[in-house]
């Protein structure tokens, strides 16, 4: 631990001694430098690389801070360090959409910074002032600082129904920003809420059902929405707010089960990290891939870890998630048997998505992508290597978690339960495009209707053109000029007044 | 009683006349109206018992101010008439003075109808002042430094006027006017030397001698005499300024020669030397008065010259 | 310290500015090199006075001098923790606009009588921090706006004498009210020294209404530098003043001043007690949250990079008086030291509104597309300051806001977050767009009226160096916000002093 | 002391009639020489108290009485001091503003009959000081030339009018009691008829010539009329005169009831004017009528202290009343020399003249501009301690809101028209040229009674302490 | 003094001092009406004279009584000579004013 309140803010101090902080460190940071070696190599005929580079680095910077963070305000520091400087990542493309969608990033940012940062002054006021978090575990939880929090950090996190900006912004920025962005940043929100909603607290407790709820609708969601949209990058989007909704449901695990999930969502973390930064990697060089079948080949390896193939390390989370809620001790209300069927339900969903987003991905209209032409055979070759690296690194990550976390290893029926969702889906898919189901056209890639009103509140800050106040014109000057002569003759008036009232007052005082 | 029908007919008089005057039309008829007033006036304070101050009022208000009138008259067209003042104009200021009249005639009733106790006291210190006449003792002796003041407003009067003076125009001189005005004259200061000595004793003074004297200088200079009286000559600035330096000279003088145990007091004289001293200065304010009562006068142009200046 | 100094400081303090203030009043327009280091002369010996008199306050040392005036209100200078703490902020501010007015005025007319009404304003400013009773303060209070208003309408156009004009108007109507309050609060307990933990408390009994009332015409004299909700009318139009001016009023002078006469009453008149016994915090707090709120509203709407500066300013001086008015500890620490971030954070960015208004003629907002790459310095200082102002880690605008959320959370008025979080939210709204234009859009057309001021630099060097300094002391401000030397620690100690007496 | 005072300026008058060529230096000597002899009665006065003389030695009663108390000795002093500077800015200037042969002994003889006013307790001798003032007043303001005649006549005749009005007084008040002196006359005073309709009609008279509100009419002409330096002495001192003797009769002489019945129409009156005056000078065009007006308006102030020193007797107003005096008489001074500076160097009077002085004439400007502070009351000037001292004894009278507001509303009309004139000369637009270059001892001259007027303060415990106890 | 009686003076001094209240009231009112400076002079002097009319008979009540010592108030005697030099000097000034007003406005006067 590293102490600097005598040197910076006071309070300030960095360090990794906690359980979750020190493998979410690493693990960043892996990602990180993948992703950066793969900028290296992706954005090396960016015209703008500059810019790309200081905002990545900016993002580094913020999200390793947050993590080392010991103190509220570091981690504030570093929170908003990442907030704004993945605007700069957002809009890289300087598209008309992506201003768009930066602009909806930003001012949902910004809300989640203040929100946070209400919440936090209300968390350190009711500590005596104190900023470091560890000591704040046993302060008890207000229903006011709760709500401040959890939508502060949701507003980051990205879960249902906080996620409006995702499905905006992942899509528009620069494939290892996206990945970036999907695979690591918006874990930040999560970390938060590990580090100051301890799950010990009993209101914590009282709440832990309803974001239990929270994140089964949002893994729903994610689901549903996303197979309405055909870019890829959007559906994959629409992935993370459905994997999101899945780790909010492990957090709040973590206070039914008392701690008992947190290796789990540690390892959901580092997987969910890996395989989407993998999917979004090759979803921004998918034109490259076509005809080549060792470069899909890493796609369905991606793809498939995500569905939960046994062995993958998808399969050892979704085990390990099943295993969790079953042990989690419901309130009355929630069936447990019910919620694990959802659970199936859900990883049949996922395994659609992501079928439909291999099929968008072949989809003759998405091959095209935007360094193709430029991008030389060495540094194409250099990107796969990387990706090849990743998806292998994903699918080393079993054996990794079940040495570092205790997972343990699914039995064969569970193997089994998680390999008929894959299968129904299969079918399903295969069905549907047999049949030629098709929803009507309009039900697709419909404009997310908040961006309208990011345009009117932007609008509203931001008038295109300022109402002028028009003041009737009227002049006092004729007023003035008649009461100049009304008061010639006053003066005259009032003497002859002053002089009898004189007399007069004088008189009664003699008298 | 029949002293009170007398009384009244005078007031009315006097009332009557100073009505007319206010009320003319034209502006020539007020300023004779007002000189025949000034001469009614003088008659009602001989009235009074206040002769000297009947001399006074003759000499300046029925003379003096009237002869200023007639010649600021002169730079104006006589026949000009005031335009007639509407209902309202007229009665409001009537109204006001006439309720101002009955307050402050009320309040007058109230006048106690003692004379002052400074009368006696007045009395008692006579054999102090070096005088014999109480007048000229409270005037000389007693209120000194009022006088003092009055000569410097007098003097002032003369100052101001001089720059404003406009540019005098040539008059020819009339030749009867000029031999009767070089009979008057040796008269005139006669007749100004004689009030001044009486003034220790009698009704008269230092004042009533300068106007009378200054009316003979005026006299002299319309018809061309006396050239020299005039502003840039330093004699008679000289003689302007005297009145006023010899009487504080003297004033210094005694100042100096109070004797060492005696406290030093402003304007008093040593009681021996006071008739003596009050005479040096009574002749040099004579002089003073009338050298600047003719250069107010005279100051201005006089179209015509056969104005009765003479009082 | 010898007993000499320890009387004569304050006052050295004040002539360090004001003589050579008098001087530069005589010199001719060309006499520019004596002119310059006439100046540069009385800064650095104010610094250096400046710094003695911290090292020995710091250590308890307490500097009084007086001179005799009213009865039972002497002319007063004293230094305690407070007042140093406006005495730094004005001293060092007033070395960066010094040079940044040089460069600024360079080719201007009429520059000696600009650079000695600057001194004058700032001897004023100085004068009005070391005041050691209220009478003291009422005078150098008005002298601060008569030595302002030729700054203010230096320009000499219509626009500048209108924006005078007005400025006159409010802040003489203020004067003349605090002088209404000041004699009421004389004539009930003369004019004491100013004390941690006020003096009324003596007479409290039986004179509460008169005392509510006198603390009312205060605050409504004082809010009218303070631009407190009704009476803000002057700083939006004031704004026609050159940069360096601007800069002043808004960082250090005028309404630092008014702020700071407001912290003085509650703190060292009044005192925490009184304050609670006649309850006056309540409806203080109301007025500064509405005002934080209705100047960052207004800020959004504008187009002029000077007047959105101006609303932002409104809003932030309120914080301070927020701060006071919370009545606890921790919002007092927030309090006096956003006096000093606020300051150098809006001096930042007047002085790059400036930088771009001189070198590329821009005034509006909608100019600035695309000059982060034409002027990558000013623009970064810029960001920084904004930045600041939204209360973004780790500049020091963020360290205010934090304490000052803990104060009100402290008190129990959690509401008052809520006015925090939704001013940080229009705070981002008018800055972030701003920002977003300089570095994120295109250069839309030629630059209104571009000059070639340096070869080396983007724009003059004396332009740059004071934009550059005060934006990394604002992020060192932020950053080192722990150790002894920082505003925040400073601030501590005062808020210790004022409190330890309960 | 006191005949040193009265005698020298007299003598120097009369010298300088003889030989007009030394004049202004004759001048100059005299009201040098009264200074210091002014300073040394006031520290006299101040050590042992006040001074009184029984004129020719005659008994009380009989003789005219002067009385040198620390107020009198201050007024002189401030007489003497303001004499000498007007003196030396006409030096600087009467050559090329031409002013008349006339002003010399005219000057000289205005000192002696302020300074006789000052020190005299006796009625009539008051009534003939009230006419050397008049008299003199009007032939200074003569000086200027024709356009100034008008004026000039009007001014005379009101003061003429306003004269007999108290001799009228007088009259009456010796016919009833058969005394002139002022401490004689107060210790017979009854509260009847007789004695009220006297006070009534002197206070008229004085209200007239002292131009208080309503029967201010002539003086904004007769001011603005004069030259420079014959405005500076009118305002500053002309005016105080009758209002001193104002002050005399109505702290000496009347009875509390006539006080108390007098005292609100004072303090009405003096609102009035404050109002009224400060509203003519903000919209007046001209810009020697402006100082003049604003003379009207600070005149309001004295009465305004003197009606709330009859009803409430409190001695701090007392201290505002003359505290009041003392200020303007020093700010009028420096203005109406700084505004005919800049008049004479811009040649022309209206105040769109002045657009831009701040860059042409910038120290007669800076001395306008502080001197209008004082007159505004900024602290730490003359102003600002009279209005302090009002302001605390309103607050220690309690519930007079009414008056406090009123006090507000019209320092910022005071401040309203000061600033109308500050911002014009800030005003580079299109400053106006000056006909010759402006030359920089006058200005100086202007400036320095400006600065006197802030420096009023260092001395204002001693100054507060002396009104105080004094008040007549 | 009963309310009948309200005064103490003898009717002959009644008389002339309501004679010069009168003077002076006519004074006044011709004071501000006259629309001629000329006459507003006179109107002062008019004024004046009721004045010192009124001092006059206030110095002859000793007399009217049959005081035995007979002689009228010096004082006041004294006083009102040197009212008369003040009254005229002011007189005089203000005509040469007139004086040269005229000739400087050639046109017929035009009172304010």
């Amino acid at each position: 631990m590293i102490d600097l309140s005598n040197w910076l803010w006071p309070g300030a101090a960095l360090g990794l001694g906690d359980e979750f902080t020190r493998p979410w460190w690493y693990f960043s940071l892996l990602l990180w430098l993948l992703f950066g070696g793969f900028s290296l190599l992706s954005q090396r005929h960016d015209p703008r690389a500059v810019r790309y580079w200081l905002f990545f680095v900016l993002c580094f910077a913020g999200n390793m801070l947050l993590i080392a963070a010991l103190d509220a305000v570091s981690f504030y520091l570093g929170f908003s360090l990442l907030s704004l400087s993945a605007y700069g990542l957002v809009i890289h493309s300087n598209t008309a959409k992506a201003r768009r969608a930066g602009r909806l990033y930003l001012q949902l940012a910004v809300l989640g910074e203040i929100l946070l940062f209400s919440g936090l002054i209300l968390r350190a006021s009711a500590a005596d002032g104190r900023f470091d978090w560890h000591s704040w575990q046993t302060v008890p939880l207000e229903p006011l600082t709760l709500t401040l929090l959890l939508l502060g950090l949701g507003l980051k996190a990205g879960f249902w129904p906080l996620h409006w900006w995702l499905p905006q912004a992942h899509p528009v920025a620069p494939a290892p920003a996206s990945a970036l962005l999907s695979g690591v940043m918006i874990k930040a929100g999560l970390l938060g809420m590990l580090m100051f909603l301890p799950a010990t607290d009993t209101l914590m407790q009282q709440w832990a059902p309803l974001l239990l709820v929270i994140g089964l609708i949002s893994a729903f969601y994610g689901i549903l929405a996303g197979l309405l949209y055909t870019q890829p990058k959007v559906i994959l989007a629409y992935s993370s707010v459905s994997q999101m909704g899945y780790l909010l449901l492990l957090f709040a695990l973590l206070s039914l089960t008392g701690v008992a999930a947190l290796p789990v969502l540690l390892a959901y973390v580092v997987h969910h990290g890996m395989a989407k930064g993998s999917l979004f990697l090759y979803a921004g060089m998918a034109g490259e891939a076509a005809g080549r079948i060792w470069r899909q080949a890493l796609f369905w390896l991606a793809a498939l870890s995500m569905m939960a193939l046994p062995l993958s390390s998808g399969a050892l989370v979704k085990t390990g998630l099943k295993t969790q809620l079953a042990a989690a001790n419901l309130p009355a209300w929630l069936n447990g048997g019910a919620l694990s069927q959802l659970l199936t339900m859900g990883a049949v969903l996922t395994a659609l998505l992501l079928l439909h987003l291999a099929a968008q991905l072949r989809a003759p209209n998405n091959k095209q992508s935007n360094h193709t032409a430029k991008a030389s055979a060495v540094n194409s070759a250099g990107r796969w290597a990387f990706l090849t690296l990743l998806v292998s690194a994903l699918w080393l990550l079993p054996w990794f978690m079940v040495q570092q976390w205790q997972l343990a290893w699914p039995t064969l029926a569970q193997y089994a339960g998680l390999i008929w969702p894959l299968l129904l889906a299969l079918l399903l898919r295969w069905l549907w495009y047999k049949l030629g189901w098709q929803l009507p056209a309009y039900w697709y890639n419909r404009n997310a209707a908040v961006l309208y009103y990011s345009l009117r509140l932007k609008r509203l800050y931001q008038p295109v053109s300022q109402q002028q106040r028009q003041w009737p014109a009227f002049s006092l000057r004729p007023l003035e000029r008649r009461l100049n002569r009304m008061l010639q003759l006053l003066v005259v008036a009032t003497t002859a007044l002053l002089c009898c009232l004189m007399f007069v007052a004088l008189i009664f005082s003699a008298v | 009683m029949s002293l009170l029908l007398f009384d009244t007919a005078l007031c009315l008089l006097l009332l009557a006349l100073a009505l007319a005057s206010m009320l003319s039309r034209q502006l020539v008829n007020a300023v004779m109206l007002y000189i025949a007033f000034g001469l009614m006036m003088a008659l009602a304070w001989a009235r009074l018992a206040a002769p000297d101050l009947a001399l006074a009022e003759a000499a300046i208000g029925a003379g003096l101010t009237g002869a200023l009138c007639f010649s600021a008259l002169a730079r104006q067209q006589l026949d000009i008439t005031a335009a007639a003042l509407s209902w309202p104009q007229r009665l409001w200021p009537a109204t006001f003075v006439v309720l101002m009249l009955g307050g402050i005639l009320a309040a007058l009733l109230q006048l106690p109808s003692v004379a002052s106790p400074l009368v006696a006291v007045a009395q008692a210190e006579l054999i102090n002042s070096g005088v014999s006449h109480p007048v000229t003792a409270v005037l000389l002796n007693f209120r000194s430094w009022d006088t003092l003041l009055e000569l410097v407003v007098l003097l002032l009067a003369l100052l101001g006027a001089l720059p404003v003076a406009p540019a005098e125009k040539s008059a020819t001189s009339w030749s009867l006017g000029l031999s009767w005005s070089r009979l008057l004259a040796p008269m005139v200061i006669l007749l100004a030397g004689y009030l001044l000595w009486a003034g220790a004793s009698q009704p008269g003074g230092a004042f009533q001698a300068g106007v009378l004297l200054a009316a003979g200088a005026v006299v002299l200079r319309l018809n061309q005499q006396l050239n020299w009286l005039s502003w840039c000559n330093f004699w008679v600035r000289l003689l302007v300024v005297a009145g006023i330096a010899v009487f504080v000279l003297v004033a210094l003088l005694a100042l100096w020669l109070t004797p060492a145990n005696v406290d030093a007091v402003w304007l008093s004289w040593p009681p021996l030397l006071a008739g003596g001293i009050i005479l040096l200065i009574e002749v040099f304010a004579t002089l003073a008065i009338a050298s600047t009562l003719t250069l107010l006068v005279v100051g201005e142009p006089a179209p015509q010259h056969n104005r009765t200046e003479s009082v | 310290m010898s007993p000499f100094w320890q009387q004569y400081l304050p006052l050295a303090i004040i002539l360090s500015s004001l003589l050579p203030g008098l001087i530069i009043f005589t010199l001719k327009e060309t006499q520019v090199k004596l002119r310059i280091s006439l100046n540069l002369l009385g800064v650095s010996i104010k610094l250096v006075l400046v710094l003695l008199m911290w090292q020995a306050v710091k250590a308890g040392q307490q500097f009084y001098f007086s001179l005799p005036f009213l009865p039972g209100a002497d002319l007063v200078l004293q230094g305690d923790a407070l007042s140093l703490l406006f005495v730094v902020l004005s001293s060092v501010l007033w070395l960066a606009t010094t040079i940044y007015a040089i460069g600024y005025l360079e080719h201007s007319p009429l520059r000696s009588r600009f650079f000695g009404y600057f001194s004058l304003c700032v001897s004023a400013t100085v004068g009005l921090a070391l005041a050691g009773n209220l009478v003291t303060f009422l005078l150098f209070y008005e002298l601060l706006t008569l030595a302002t208003f030729p700054l203010v309408v230096h320009r000499g156009t219509a626009e500048s004498l209108a924006a005078g004009r007005k400025y006159l108007a409010y802040t003489l109507s203020g004067g003349v009210i605090l002088m209404l309050g000041v004699a009421l609060l004389h004539s009930l307990v003369q004019s004491p020294l100013f004390t941690p933990g006020g003096y009324v408390a003596a007479v409290l009994s039986g004179n509460e209404g008169l005392l509510m009332l006198a603390f009312a015409l205060m605050i409504t004299g004082l809010g009218v530098k303070a631009a407190l909700l009704p009476l803000h009318g002057w700083l939006p139009q004031a704004m026609v003043a050159p940069a360096p001016v601007s800069a002043l009023l808004h960082a250090v002078a005028v309404v630092k001043a008014g702020a700071f006469g407001i912290i003085r009453l509650v703190y060292d008149v009044f005192g925490v007690e009184s304050m609670y016994a006649l309850q006056l915090a309540q409806p203080l707090m109301l007025l500064a949250a509405a005002t934080i709120l209705y100047g960052s509203w207004r800020a959004l709407a504008q187009q002029d990079i000077k007047r959105r500066l101006a609303y932002s300013t409104i809003s932030q001086v309120s914080y301070i008086t927020l701060g006071v008015a919370m009545l606890g500890p921790l919002a007092a620490v927030g309090g006096l030291v956003h006096l000093v971030h606020q300051g150098v954070m809006k001096i930042t960015l007047f002085f790059c509104a400036g930088n771009f208004a001189e070198t590329l003629g821009i005034h509006k907002i909608r100019e600035l597309n695309g000059v982060g790459r034409r002027m990558p310095i000013t623009a970064m200082a810029f960001t920084l300051g904004a930045l600041g102002m939204i209360g973004v880690p780790p500049t020091a605008g963020f360290i205010s806001k934090w304490y000052l959320g803990l104060g009100a959370a402290e008190v129990e008025q959690p509401w008052l977050i809520l006015v925090f979080a939704l001013s940080g939210l229009m705070n981002a709204a008018y800055f972030l767009p701003v920002i977003y234009r300089m570095w994120f859009l295109p250069q839309s057309g030629p630059w209104p009226a571009e000059q070639r001021l340096s070869n080396r630099f983007e724009t003059h060097w004396m332009l740059l160096f004071p934009v550059i300094f005060t934006a990394i002391l604002l992020v060192l401000m932020g950053v080192f916000a722990g150790t002894e030397l920082s505003p925040l620690s400073w601030a501590q100690l005062i808020v210790e002093r004022e409190f330890r007496h309960d | 002391m006191m005949v040193l005072l009265l005698v020298l300026p007299l003598l120097g008058a009369l010298l300088m009639l003889l030989w007009p060529k030394v004049a202004p230096l004759l001048t100059l000597l005299t009201a040098a020489v009264c200074s210091l002899v002014a300073l040394q009665l006031v520290s006299r006065v101040s050590e042992q108290g006040s001074l009184q003389i029984l004129l020719a030695g005659w008994p009380s009663g009989l003789a005219i009485s002067l009385e040198a108390n620390s107020l009198s000795s201050l007024l002189i002093l401030l007489t003497t001091v303001l004499q000498l500077l007007v003196a030396l800015y006409a030096v600087a200037t009467y050559r090329r503003d031409k002013l008349g042969a006339g002003f010399w002994p005219l000057s000289s003889l205005l000192q002696l009959g302020l300074t006789a006013l000052w020190l005299s307790r006796d009625l009539f001798n008051l009534y003939v000081c009230l006419e050397l003032l008049g008299i003199a007043a009007v032939a200074l303001v003569s000086l200027s030339g024709d356009k100034a005649i008008k004026p000039a006549l009007n001014y005379l005749l009101l003061s003429l009018f306003g004269s007999l009005c108290y001799l009228l007084g007088v009259a009456m008040l010796y016919g009833a009691y058969g005394v002139l002196d002022i401490s004689a006359l107060a210790l017979q005073w009854q509260a009847n008829l007789l004695s009220s309709a006297a006070l009534v009609l002197m206070t008229l008279g004085l209200m007239l010539k002292a131009a208080l509100w309503p029967l201010h009419a002539w003086l904004p002409a007769a001011h603005a009329a004069a030259p420079a330096p014959v405005s500076a002495l009118l305002s500053a001192l002309v005016v105080k005169g009758p209002l001193f003797i104002l002050c005399l009769l109505w702290l000496q002489l009347a009875a509390t009831t006539q006080a108390q019945a007098m005292a609100p129409l004072f303090s009405f009156c003096g609102l009035a004017a404050l109002l009224l005056g400060g509203i003519a000078a903000l919209r007046t065009p001209l810009a020697k009528n402006m100082v003049a007006y604003s003379t009207v308006a600070q005149l309001g102030y004295a009465t305004l202290a003197l009606g709330l020193l009859l009803q409430f007797n409190q001695p701090l107003f007392a201290a505002a009343l003359w505290l009041f005096v003392l200020a303007h008489a020093l700010a009028k001074a420096a203005c109406f020399l700084a505004i005919g500076e800049m008049t004479a160097t811009l040649g022309g009077k209206r105040l769109n003249t002045l657009k831009g002085a701040s860059q042409t004439m910038p120290l007669a400007m800076f001395a306008f501009a502080v001197a209008g502070g004082s007159l505004i009351g900024l602290p730490p000037s003359g102003g600002f301690l009279a209005k302090w001292a009002l302001l605390q004894g309103l607050w220690l009278q309690g519930d007079q809101l009414l008056y406090l507001l009123a006090i507000v509303v019209v320092t910022l009309l005071s401040a309203a028209y000061v600033f109308r004139v500050v911002a014009l000369a800030f005003d580079r637009a299109k400053p106006v040229k000056p006909d010759f270059a402006p030359h920089i001892v006058p200005q100086w001259l202007a400036l320095l009674p400006a600065l006197a007027v802030w420096a009023m303060t260092l001395y204002s415990e001693p100054l507060l302490r002396l009104l105080k106890q004094e008040g007549l | 003094m009963t309310e009948l009686s309200m005064t103490e003076l003898s009717p002959q001094l009644l008389l002339y001092i309501a004679t010069a209240a009168c003077l002076f009231a006519i004074g006044v009112y011709g004071f501000i009406v006259g629309p001629q400076t000329l006459r507003r002079i006179l109107a002062l002097n008019i004024i004046s004279a009721g004045i010192f009319m009124l001092m006059v008979v206030l110095a002859y009540r000793g007399l009217a009584n049959g005081q035995a010592r007979a002689s009228p108030d010096p004082v006041l005697h004294a006083l009102i000579l040197t009212g008369l030099v003040v009254a005229v000097s002011a007189t005089a000034f203000a005509l040469a004013l007139l004086g040269r007003l005229k000739q400087t406005q050639a046109s017929p006067e035009h009172q304010p």
